[in-house]
């Protein structure tokens, strides 16, 4: 049976330039970049190559990248760093209902520590309204911090718009850019953005790496102290097989990022047509402002999970709701912030296409998933009410 | 994750559907993810002839529900009503913890319906 | 020229076992572990199988096991965690004033959240008193952390007495076993240790993954903040590849960790016994409670980094000081709290033997060093004076 | 991280050693990280006819010293006094940030050493 995966939102493959130039960096090249000797110094140049080659991705300079073990250490050095040094001008943050467990969570971390969170909502379509976070900003307001791409629908956020606001009311502007990057253009200069999250495992880069940027100027307090390793903003030996990676499939990502983009799209909207021609299904995210990779589609009346599983068992891998969040029950937050009805919502499925994703795998999803919906709607006791309903109406 | 008897009853779950005129119906909706099932039964001689199931639900409800249906096809009420949650689940080898809580639907919904026919009868 | 490498301490190759079992995790098994569908549960099933073998190795529960990115992550959320959760009971802290970086930064930052910490002395061989420890205890105790083997000097710290003190007071105790993994017997339960950090990279893992024991009711806040992972002790998607080859890693430590100290111990003792014959050179750290692997040995009157810098003309890599501070000037703050005369102490060199060395490895290093350290002797006025001291006294 | 005269000289130091009754005589300690240099002159006729050193000190301070006494051998003390420790470290081909104060050490004790002259023929 072929293996489709669609869930690159969750993880994605490993690229196979990224591997290759990966591999030396084990057995071979494997010095302490911190070492002064031969061991150290093979290492040490490539270190610094890396950095640049992320720092050209977003359009910086390659002292303000942090090199981080994931996107979540990313968030959480942004958001706790900047709150530790600035907690005597202020306690208060703004945040969006939408964010990642790894920005929600520290936000809720750091309200038990005294802060208070701002957590601004959206509109059915996941979209947030600029003005409402203008107007949250009270003069106790340090940081903000709003995602570029949301992991679950896509949805795009206005990030240069919301910069703009920041830098107006000079607060401290942090996104979350985990599944923007390489996806749609990220540029910090453009966006006025201050503090930036990436992590590897979402671009064909490994897991277990990512970066921070950390605008020139902005002080943080290191979330793990230690050795003076990354101008003593993260301490901890340099992983450096997967930095390597990371370099590479952000440069990879920079070469082709419109046209990877538009091959992404194509065979978005193709899928998203198709599936959307099953009645009672809609599409949960923003309809243009939106990844070109993901599709976050509920067919109502039916449960999620089931969906998934009949998926997995043709070898086809998708996801409801955020990976992180599988193991634990109920709804999603993203969804249920947008106001989606709570059947509607229980049935999102969410693809997550790739690099690797072929129209021949679009086509075995519309070819799939329809009978599918309907085994399991014939299966629904909801699905017959609604009949019953019609049919007496 | 799932037993191969999970997978199979949820791949082709039995007794899928509504008897019209059923001589008891039950349903239960689970209080902690919303699942919901409803139970159609045809009872003769205080024997359970017939049963189907709608169901609402993931992967362990369904295959919860297909399972408890052949359980009891064939079975006396009385026989019907010892049946617990935990021997739909053994029945299906087993059930992940944080599943197990799926497989309650099945049986209780059962006995709503043996409730629902012995007070329509009586 | 043959390169020898002799600076293990600072980070280890991977191991050709470790390399294999890793490779196919990037691209061919590289679902999110905590996905539900095939791809995330193959990786699921290589996580736990993981997680086991490295909780063998240090005799505790695999659910006690935390995988983090690094062994300064581990030291600091073993140490922040804790000092967050227990800041009602109490804010003294204990550590010794020979800790790694990732232990001392983080104690001095803690130290301005308003906590104390009492840095123990230790004595000429880098030895702790821990009749001294246990002196230090003070009702506000809240926290012992302690290394079980010294970087720089190898000296092992007596943690199980430390641990019975601990316990002994009901003080949570953490020990950073980084150095000491994979090299000595490491039993948290015979060692009455409640947290224990490990870092891949030191025992032939890759760079980029650690871990932390937390003894089963020891409650701790997260340092990375965000999903359920590590059973909502460290969020961010897990760094399968890595998790796995510190599996096998800890796999092979523990398959041979007697036979692999007796190999290392006797290559080293060589080493020791050569280069203990240029006059005026001498052993820093422990005569017998030492790691079998590490030698660290200063050459009077000249600098560790001249000789250090021959050494790696020559093909061979060792160091001074902790590769985390090479990039910092000064003398080592271990062998500084070991009170060795200043010029004494500037002339350490630390080996730290692997399982790639080879008694070959030795006789070259044998052959080599003496002539450096007469040369650089030669041009040191500190020698010449002393000699002229000698022949007018 | 070091160019390859650094590597040469620190390998190869020109005019290690020590003048017996030396012209004059100087030296200079580093406060920052205690490396030390010290330096022995011949002069005839304002010149500095020979020149041997002794450093104590990391590869930067060894080859700084060195390259220090080749750059001044031969020249006058006028010429010797101007030698500035960035000329040193350019001769070098430069050295890494943090080792820039390496080779200050170097035009810093021959400068002493040619005051200790002028101080002792005065
Ligand atoms: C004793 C000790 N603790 C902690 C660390 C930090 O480990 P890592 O580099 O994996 O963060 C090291 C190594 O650098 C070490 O030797
Ligand atoms: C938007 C977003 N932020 C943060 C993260 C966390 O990244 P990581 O898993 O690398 O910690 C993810 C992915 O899980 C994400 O999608």
């Amino acid at each position: 049976m072929k293996r489709i995966y669609m869930d690159n939102n969750a993880t994605t493959a490993v690229r196979p330039e990224v591997m290759e130039a990966m591999l030396p960096f084990y057995k071979e090249h494997f010095g302490n970049p911190s070492s002064v000797h031969w061991a150290g110094r093979e290492t040490g140049a490539a270190l610094e190559a890396a950095r640049e080659k992320v720092a050209n991705l977003i359009n910086c300079t390659p002292a303000e990248i942090v090199f981080t073990s994931c996107g979540s250490e990313g968030d959480n050095l942004a958001i706790k760093g900047v709150a530790d040094v600035l907690r005597d001008r202020g306690n208060h943050i703004i945040t969006t209902a939408v964010e990642h467990p790894a920005v929600l969570s520290t936000c809720e971390y750091l309200t038990k520590q005294g802060f208070e969170v701002t957590y601004l909502p959206v509109d059915g379509y996941g979209m947030l309204d600029v003005a409402a976070l203008e107007a949250a900003i009270t003069d106790k307001t340090i940081l903000i911090s709003v995602m570029w791409a949301n992991n679950e629908t896509g949805t795009l956020f206005p990030i240069e718009q919301i910069g703009a606001v920041a830098r107006k009311h000079k607060i401290c502007f942090h996104t979350d850019a985990v599944q923007a990057i390489g996806r749609v253009p990220v540029d910090v200069q453009a966006a006025q953005v201050d503090l930036l999250a990436i992590s590897g495992h979402k671009i064909g880069a490994p897991k277990g790496v990512g970066a921070l940027y950390v605008r020139k100027g902005v002080r943080l307090t290191p979330l793990i102290h230690g050795g003076h390793q990354e101008r003593n903003r993260r301490a901890g030996t340099h992983n450096l097989p997967s930095i390597v990676g990371l370099g590479v499939a952000c440069e990879l990502a920079a070469s082709d990022l419109k046209g990877a983009a538009q091959r992404l799209r194509q065979m978005r909207d193709r899928l998203e047509r198709g599936l959307l021609a099953i009645p009672e299904s809609q599409i949960n995210g923003h309809p243009t402002e939106r990844l070109p990779n993901t599709l976050n589609i509920s067919f109502n009346y039916i449960e999620g999970e089931a969906v998934l599983l009949f998926l997995d068992m043709q070898g086809i891998a998708a996801s409801s709701g955020s990976a992180c969040m599988s193991d634990s029950f109920g709804q999603s937050h993203v969804i249920e912030a947008m106001g989606v009805d709570p059947m509607m919502a229980n049935s999102a499925i969410r693809f997550g296409l790739g690099y690797d994703n072929t129209e021949a795998d679009v086509d075995r999803v519309l070819e799939i998933l329809p009978p599918i919906v309907k085994k399991l709607r014939d299966m629904s006791p909801f699905y017959h009410e609604r009949d019953v309903t019609k049919a007496t109406a | 994750m799932y037993s191969d008897k999970v997978i199979d009853h949820f791949t082709n779950p039995r007794n899928v559907g509504e008897i019209e005129n059923a001589d008891g119906v039950g349903e239960k909706v689970s209080s902690s993810c919303g699942d919901r099932m409803k139970v159609f039964l045809k009872v003769e001689d205080g024997v359970i002839k017939d049963i189907k199931f709608q169901t609402y639900g993931c992967g362990a409800a369904i295959a919860s529900s297909s399972m408890m249906s052949e359980l009891v096809i064939g079975k006396t009420l009385q026989e019907a009503l010892d049946l617990t949650n935990d021997q739909v689940a053994d029945a299906l080898g087993g059930l992940p913890a944080p599943k197990l809580h799926c497989s309650n639907l099945a049986a209780d919904a059962l006995h709503e319906a043996i409730k629902n026919f012995q007070a329509t009868t009586a």
